[in-house]
């Protein structure tokens, strides 16, 4: 078997819905149609009335999925694309988020957000955005680097009876693949260890620790040892797991492919240089996306956003001082 | 005291009606009342937002609901409120920020309700408690349970809003049992329609949407009694989404803070500017359902009630910043500990 | 050469529209087909959509404008943009992100425009550039520039958006002289018009927002420059918005990675589905403005004209990225240095 | 003469109506009313035909803001509250934020944000949210502190030609006071020492400013004498002002009202850390408000956000170190 990122996000779903009457799915195509990427490919068949097309009305779908989730259910809302949720922003922000903070009453609700960018998708398809969720209290906000992790993942996301800001990278549905689905994890909330080293910590997450994880092969073959620690779940973070590579490796480098201002890679220094100042021996570094709109040409979009070419760069540069 | 009136009235059915939504617009209208005595006294912080005019609308959507419905009421329907079930300590409590009340002073004034009874607390957003009624509504026809509605309050003004819009169409597309009220009081805060819309009428909106229209005067019980009782009926037996405009005016400012001064003296004088709860009076005396004795009655039972419930809340202790789980998260597990 | 034909027909004003239109929509159709075969071809990275089906609306909207009115297509728009005097260079250079194209291969596909003359370049997010007509629109008003209109198109689907409910009340209450194009063609890409809709008709929306309605066969070159032309009029000459409906059928892919399977047999058979090109050529040639032969030259030469700008474009530099400014703002200067 | 903040943002608004025939004002309840807070009082009568009642549209009042822009005009939106323009933040971060870099047309739009809490205003009307609009490539954001800077900064913001958010707060409009309005002012993009000192460098933005000076003018009772640099402008940021501040005092505290995720705080320590390292003795460390919605009783917004006693605390853990 050879289940590739977006079949297990399929999976995670068709188990959810499985195991769960409590479960249903809304989101624009994603009924007979299967979603935009086919993430809900033959649902709707399966489970008859329980994976509903909605109108392209995203302030109303998640207004719908809370309202739903006051009354028990578990709905999964896929938007489109991640960048069409600030649509809905308000809804996610303010509605969803406060709920329990003011009624005592959960709201187990998943945002499933497409997200990241792929080669020729543009300014509007592409964000990472995953930070202005974190940033409201009532949220938490995964982002699964693995095909193992999209299912457990996205499994414990339904099941969780808070709201779940779930951020599916685009770029790894058809490029990851793995041998089969896993029957444990590790639980939402906790990072892991992608690679293990003592030269230098890279905390990244989402496509980033493929990037990350090239660039520590190729740093390998100069006999530095990268340690990456893929955050999995960037609200709430794992500072304890980051903080023990760091005291490992003495060394931190960030890497995002959202843009810079106030993102995963700003929180995460800025812990570690709070809590574990003297771990590190040289000044922790962040690596992003540049600071404007993603790019469409395939040229600008590589430069635009972090790769293992420009890791290795950073490493490189941190290994110096 | 006003079931002997009632009793007396022969069994006749509009008279009990009437009396009953009556008492919770007086009530609503006399508790309102000491929320803005309580406001100038600096009793209260932040806004106080009242219902004065539109009492007879919202008491008229509260006993047109059941139990079993579901109300997401905006912050005119205080009225509406009591007659769903809330009590007046619970609109008290939030008010004043008691420890005890329903949003335990982490939420306050109209910021109000309990989602477990299907009564949904408002978030200040306008129109975006449609398509969460919407959501209740849905989750009970997946756990098929029929014969219920939601009722969804808005102003004029929140009509404008995308919320409304895209709610009103899910509802549509869904055949929900929404009703979705729209209290026309001629201005949202400052200002006036001509400067909100342009249609010659907020009902015309319903064809566009595919769901029925139902007009009525706002400041007529009768009427309101009528108009959102039949709503509420063709929703409860599949009559797919309705939507009610009830034109009105509001009698007091926005919030207590605001003089209304550009209310213009004309529509004062119309016949929207009647004071619904003296127009369901009169109209109670003339049918001669009710005496004015008995009315005086009742209001200053219901002042003592008031008064009561106030002077007990004040006792009731503050919130305790020490001993809150400053928390946002129903799995505290996953709280990020270094947010403290 | 089509202007022989149209010489010939007698001064007929008819055929000169037409074939005006017509001379759009054929090339549109190719440009179209040309986009298709690059994208099979993987010469073009991300999405490509196409507006086939849908060129009779489209042009009959690009040739009812003048130079100094506002146009806002979107993604189906081809011909459109073609009669409101895009270049199909322009085109080409945005789909192949060329560096000498308008966006500059910074944005690509349909995200293409020139705000400076009108032309305004969509963001994906349904429904948004409405407003944003309103805002070019007012502030002509400002500058008391008068006679000119805006055009924003829109699809069925998109008619679900909070965007589209607030632009189109925001036009009526300004009384804009705005023209709401909905191209309903039956899907939001795959999602059928009852899970989008409840409405009869989405012409029945204008009574509630107050502005005036036009219905017409999208596919019907003749009804469509009849149908935008009054439409166009209308807000001309101070009419207020107008919202035009127009029924078709897309007779692609939502975009070419699309099959679109889920097109009912019925939908295809129907009235609906007669591709507006064959309908136009059908007419003209029954009316004798045009011979199948002249045709058939304009084809060849397009499929010429269209050929050679391909290869022109697959020549010109693509952007570079270590010349690129990495920079969103305008004010150089207030770039936040610690980005890079 | 005695202005305040509040008058003080009306006055700017009266001298850019009246300076540039390009601008106007667009938001609800701004024209004959004044504006909720009557920051636009009098504008329209002064102004006729230029300052303009909207509908409750926030997504369509912004986008009318920049197609207005395109033409050349110079809108200035209000929106009623900080918290209501989620309901227009799509228009925002991806309409106004993208136009220049996409088209070179430039979008000249102010939208004033009144934020940030005041006692009994809970949690839709009370929040900080500069941090998610900073994140997006495209956006000024900018937070006066004093009524000088409420006038000079909302000037040059209607004067430049990029989008530019507006953080104006609420509890500052009747609070602060001065005695005139400026002619000359620091360009927005530098930051400002609001208190020079030796032992400790204080960086913060908007009311926390005032707190600051407070915990400042406590903490000198003891001998400390603590630097407070007012950001004024959240993006860009004046790292220089900062790291040169930093340098003087060796210890960094971050204060902001907002949420701590990825917020203004996070981000000025990671800078620090990042190219400051060596200037600082002790770990940087923030202080924000807790990571709830922002409580309506008073007693519980007063433990919410950071005030000068909490700063006062903070500071005097970093001097024990
Ligand atoms: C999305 C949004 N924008 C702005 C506001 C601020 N606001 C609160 S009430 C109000 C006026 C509401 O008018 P209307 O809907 O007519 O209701 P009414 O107050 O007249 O009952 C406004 C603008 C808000 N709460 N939500
Ligand atoms: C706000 C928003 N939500 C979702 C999308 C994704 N999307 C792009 S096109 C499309 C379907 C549009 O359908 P319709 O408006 O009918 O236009 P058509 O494609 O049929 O011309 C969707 C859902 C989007 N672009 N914007
Ligand atoms: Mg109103
Ligand atoms: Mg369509």
């Amino acid at each position: 078997m050879n289940i590739t990122y977006l079949e297990a996000i399929r999976e995670a779903q068709a188990r959810a819905l499985k195991q769960d009457p409590r479960v249903f799915i809304y989101g624009q195509d994603v009924g007979a149609f299967g979603g935009a990427f086919k993430a809900t490919k033959n649902l709707a068949g399966e489970f008859p009335g329980r994976v509903l097309d909605s109108p392209i009305s995203e302030d109303a779908m998640v207004g719908l999925a809370v309202g739903a989730a006051m009354e028990g259910m578990r709905p999964i809302v896929e938007m489109q694309f991640a960048d069409f949720s600030t649509v809905g922003f308000n809804q996610i922000v303010n509605q969803a988020a406060t709920l329990f903070w003011r009624t005592q009453v959960a709201c187990p609700i998943t945002v499933r957000l497409p997200f990241g960018g792929t080669s020729g998708a543009g300014p509007f398809h592409s964000q990472c955005i995953e930070a202005i969720y974190a940033h409201f209290p009532g949220l938490i906000v995964l982002a699964p680097a693995t095909v193992e992790d999209a299912y457990s993942m996205l499994l414990e996301a339904v099941a969780l009876d808070d709201p779940v800001i779930f951020c599916e990278h685009k770029f790894l549905y058809y490029h990851l693949k793995a041998e089969k689905l896993p029957e444990e994890a590790l639980p939402v909330g906790r990072a892991r260890i992608a690679r293990e080293g003592r030269d230098l910590t890279i905390v990244t997450y989402s496509a980033m620790v493929h990037e990350a994880l090239a660039a520590a092969r190729e740093l390998a073959q100069d006999g530095w040892e990268v340690e990456i620690v893929d955050l999995r779940s960037v609200k709430p973070m794992d500072t304890d797991t980051i903080m023990a590579s760091v005291a490992r490796t003495g060394k931190l480098l960030c890497v995002g492919e959202a843009w810079p201002w106030g993102g995963v890679t700003a929180e995460v220094i800025s812990r570690v240089a709070s809590e574990g100042y003297g771990l590190l021996d040289v000044p922790p570094q962040r690596l992003n996306a540049k600071d404007t709109p993603v790019p469409y040409h395939p040229n600008l979009w590589a430069a635009h956003r972090p790769t293992a070419r420009s890791i290795v760069a950073a490493a490189r540069k941190l290994f110096r001082q | 005291m006003l079931r002997t009136a009632l009793e007396s009235a022969t069994g006749d059915l509009a008279a009990a009606t009437h009396l009953g939504a009556y008492r919770h617009m007086l009530l609503a209208r006399l508790l309102d009342d000491k929320f803005a005595a309580l406001y100038r006294a600096g009793k209260i912080q932040g806004g106080v937002f009242l219902g004065r005019g539109q009492e007879a609308l919202s008491a008229s959507i509260g006993v047109s609901l059941q139990k079993n419905d579901i109300f997401a009421p905006l912050i005119r329907d205080a009225a509406g409120r009591l007659a769903f079930g809330e009590t007046i300590l619970e609109a008290i409590r939030t008010y004043m920020g008691s420890a005890l009340g329903p949003m335990r002073g982490r939420d306050g004034n109209v910021h109000r309700g309990r989602p477990q009874d299907g009564y949904l607390p408002m978030i200040s957003h306008l129109g975006a408690m449609i398509s969460v009624v919407n959501g209740t509504l849905l989750a009970r026809r997946f756990k098929k349970i029929t014969g219920t509605v939601g009722v969804a309050c808005i102003g004029e003004g929140a009509t404008s809003t995308g919320s409304f819009h895209e709610a009103l169409n899910q509802a549509a597309v869904e055949k929900l049992p929404l009703v979705l009220i729209v209290a026309n009081n001629q201005y949202a805060y400052s200002t006036p329609t001509h400067r909100q819309f342009a249609c010659e009428d907020l009902a015309d909106k319903a064809p566009g949407y595919g769901v029925e229209a139902h007009r009525l005067k706002g400041n007529d019980l009768t009427d309101c009694l009528r108009g959102v009782g039949e709503a509420v009926k063709r929703a409860r037996f599949d009559g797919g989404p309705q939507l009610v405009v009830a034109d009105l005016l509001r009698l007091c400012g926005h919030g207590e803070h605001d003089d209304a001064g550009y209310v213009t003296q004309e529509h004062k004088d119309s016949a929207l500017g009647r004071d619904c709860l003296k127009v369901a009076e009169k109209f109670m005396l003339e049918e001669g359902w009710v005496t004015g004795e008995q009315l005086e009655v009742l209001r200053s039972q219901m002042i003592h009630e008031i008064e009561e419930a106030v002077a007990q809340v004040q006792r009731e202790p503050a919130p305790d910043p020490f001993a809150e789980e400053w928390q946002a998260l129903s799995c505290g597990g996953l709280s990020d500990v270094r947010m403290d």
